[in-house]
């Protein structure tokens, strides 16, 4: 069985590790395993995410604590603190347009070597990168990526750990759940198998590792 | 009227009915509230959203649905939902018909920078650099100086959110669109010359015969 | 209102028109479409799908019927009459292993410039194509496809065309409905607003710009 | 015990409880009825399914639910439904534990061949090269010879599937590791010597000093 205890599961996790995590300014991230994170003291984790959120919510609980030495973001914009130690030289931060990072994250789980995207073609985000054309039209090279962890937020998890999100929570959490070596699940949910019909399963159970208790 | 009246209520005059339209984060946002009437349009919200609706009735807020700012939003009926990768599809693959944005330099050929001031504000693009890349159409939403200073310029001297030319730049002193061949003055605010404007634009604006006057 | 007759839509497909006919050997195929196609006696269509289906099923009447000129699938195995069109120089076959031709199709409908997949890499698919290296790795560059029609089948269509599928008749056809310039769908039942929640829509209404009335 | 028995009831002891598995169309097919006692897997069929079951009683047939071969099946108790994409994301991105497949020939390095015979038999690819290069282990399921002819080759004379080195090859003459090192006879079937399995292949076969008895 996956299901496992929160406090088991994040001292699964050692310092210096590539962490996934779901969420969108802290919206459809497990705020229990950031404070559990925390409270481990955990240091020099690379985070991957759409943002580091704000200052006590989500990510942000993680940049409080400076327990990140690396963060691939879409933005920083609303936490101030990430912006105060990326300048401190206290954390290096790579960014990532939104679009594309979606599309590295999946290629990372999808077993792709890359996309390609007019994203960032002629900006400072091409620095680094491969020109390529196709048919007469010049993209950037995105290489795929993928993590130690992924911490996956849902709203519910069946028996057979199948997975559904709800409305603008969903965002990267499907795509991390399939990009990364060990899949964290915390479900808002835990639900007999049946009540997420087959059609609705956006992970399916497989790609679980461990599924969070609700209990204590 | 003050400066933002004027600008997201002249851009609500470019919405077609039926169409998909994103809207940026700040002034662009208030674009929704002017709708002509009978107008109905579908608001996508990158954070994985189509069918935004405006915010929920106190108490009524869901912590699984915010739009792109973070802020609650409602899902009108028809709604759906879906994770990053398919909402930056939608913006990337031609199906985004209208992305209005918000702006800091637009340059003589249309080429937008808006995410960043070197050594000052690094948020990050965000989805900023997917929507311009990849929107059917591209309408800035800025005041048209800053401090007195120009911000339609000969080249942008802040970092380029996109090479793609944006199609139309909307002020509370003009509207311009891009072409091929260049800016050109399309409408002039209530109670302005074009010299005045043409003396606030450092680009060199092509003006036709006749300019009307900006209906708002 | 995006409703319409199957006559009436059908017409509106030219000759020599490209496909994407969505289904797995004819599950998850309009087969209303199909027959159609054949009574309007088309000629020289350009089929982009997953396979030929079998005589007399699917994609396989407008094999029967002589109505292709060419096809682009992943194997025609199931289909003797298209081998045989294809040996007699009546068809041109161009295969594409079945994950690379999904691929190929998102990429499509997504604005990607292509992919890279370690598929076909040495082997016969190889032919013609670049080969990229990413992290001392090699992969085939695979660049994306988009037709000027999608035929999609859906399980359920709600009045904002909001579509539903049901288990392995989904297939390619959400990704078809992102990739082709009309799309034209096909669903089992037409519902009300809300029978198909937000978070279960796999294609947004704004993807279809014609719905087959269910009536006569 | 015929051939083919012997080959699929060894191949079924392969597979380890709770591993994600595709089952070739044909005789791989045959392995779900041999599973050992206690051995649960999930089955995927790369038209959309995870959680595949036998076929369903009689009249309870859906024509929405089909295998990879365009026959019946059920779903079972908490299966998932998806698109072509995520399926080959599954199969790609090094999710799918085990495939076994069918073989016309496997060479010396333990290159696969089987899709296609020029000039014969061209039915094309479909998911065989996704599935030999994206699983975690590729087991090959064929007899040993063909018409007396050896199948297990110095080099393929026939188009390979993938570079991918598969992993094991099982006959009803013996089973066969492929490693770095080469093919190394693992097994030989009842009642056959090592002389008898090495004269029916022709590849430089690896022979340890102890060689079992394949138990079937």
């Amino acid at each position: 069985m996956k299901g496992i205890k929160l406090e088991d599961c994040v001292a699964k996790i050692p310092d210096g590790a590539s962490l996934m995590v779901g969420g969108f300014i802290g919206v459809g991230t497990s705020e229990r395993v950031m404070d559990e994170l925390v409270r481990q003291g955990k240091r020099g984790l690379t985070v991957i995410a759409n943002d580091t959120a704000r200052p006590g919510i989500g990510i942000g609980k993680l940049i409080d604590a400076g327990a990140l030495s690396r963060v691939i973001v879409s933005h920083i914009g609303t936490n101030p603190n990430t912006q105060r130690q990326m300048i401190a030289g206290d954390l290096i931060v790579e960014l990532v347009p939104q679009g594309t990072l979606a599309e590295r994250v999946r290629a990372g789980g999808f077993g792709l070597g890359g996309i390609l995207t007019r994203t960032g073609l002629g900006t400072a985000v091409e620095e680094g990168k491969n020109r390529i054309e196709v048919g007469g039209e010049t993209f950037l090279l995105e290489t795929p990526i993928r993590a130690d962890f992924a911490i996956v937020h849902a709203k519910q998890a069946d028996y057979a750990c199948n997975l559904a999100y709800s409305l603008t929570a969903q965002n990267f959490n499907p795509l991390m759940a399939m990009a990364a070596d060990i899949v964290i699940v915390d479900a808002e949910d835990i639900v007999p198998i049946g009540v997420i019909p087959p059609d609705s399963v956006r992970t399916p159970g497989v790609l679980v590792d461990h599924l969070l208790n609700r209990g204590a | 009227m003050d400066a933002q009246t004027i600008i997201v209520k002249r851009v609500a005059q470019e919405l077609r009915p039926g169409t998909l339209v994103n809207l940026g984060i700040g002034m662009p946002t208030k674009v929704a509230n002017h709708l002509p009437a009978g107008v109905s349009v579908f608001f996508q919200s990158e954070n994985g959203l189509l069918g935004m609706g405006p915010v929920p009735p106190d108490g009524m807020e869901d912590p699984d649905l915010t739009d792109a700012g973070g802020s609650f939003v409602t899902a009108l009926s028809g709604a759906a939902a879906f994770d990053s990768a398919m909402s930056f599809g939608l913006i990337r693959g031609g199906h985004l018909d209208v992305t209005v944005l918000g702006g800091l330099q637009v340059d003589q050929r249309g080429r937008l920078a808006n995410w960043m001031i070197p050594g000052k504000m690094i948020p990050g693009m965000g989805g900023a650099m997917d929507l311009v890349s990849g929107a059917k159409r591209v309408i800035v939403a800025m005041t048209h100086t800053a401090k007195g200073a120009p911000k339609i310029l000969r080249e942008c001297t802040l970092p380029l959110t996109s090479i793609r030319r944006v199609d139309l730049v909307v002020t509370e002193m003009a509207v311009i669109a891009f072409t091929e061949a260049g800016p050109e003055l399309r409408e002039v605010a209530p109670g302005l010359t074009i010299a005045e404007v043409v003396a606030a634009t450092e680009a060199e604006l092509i003006v036709p015969a006749e300019v009307p006057v900006m209906a708002v």
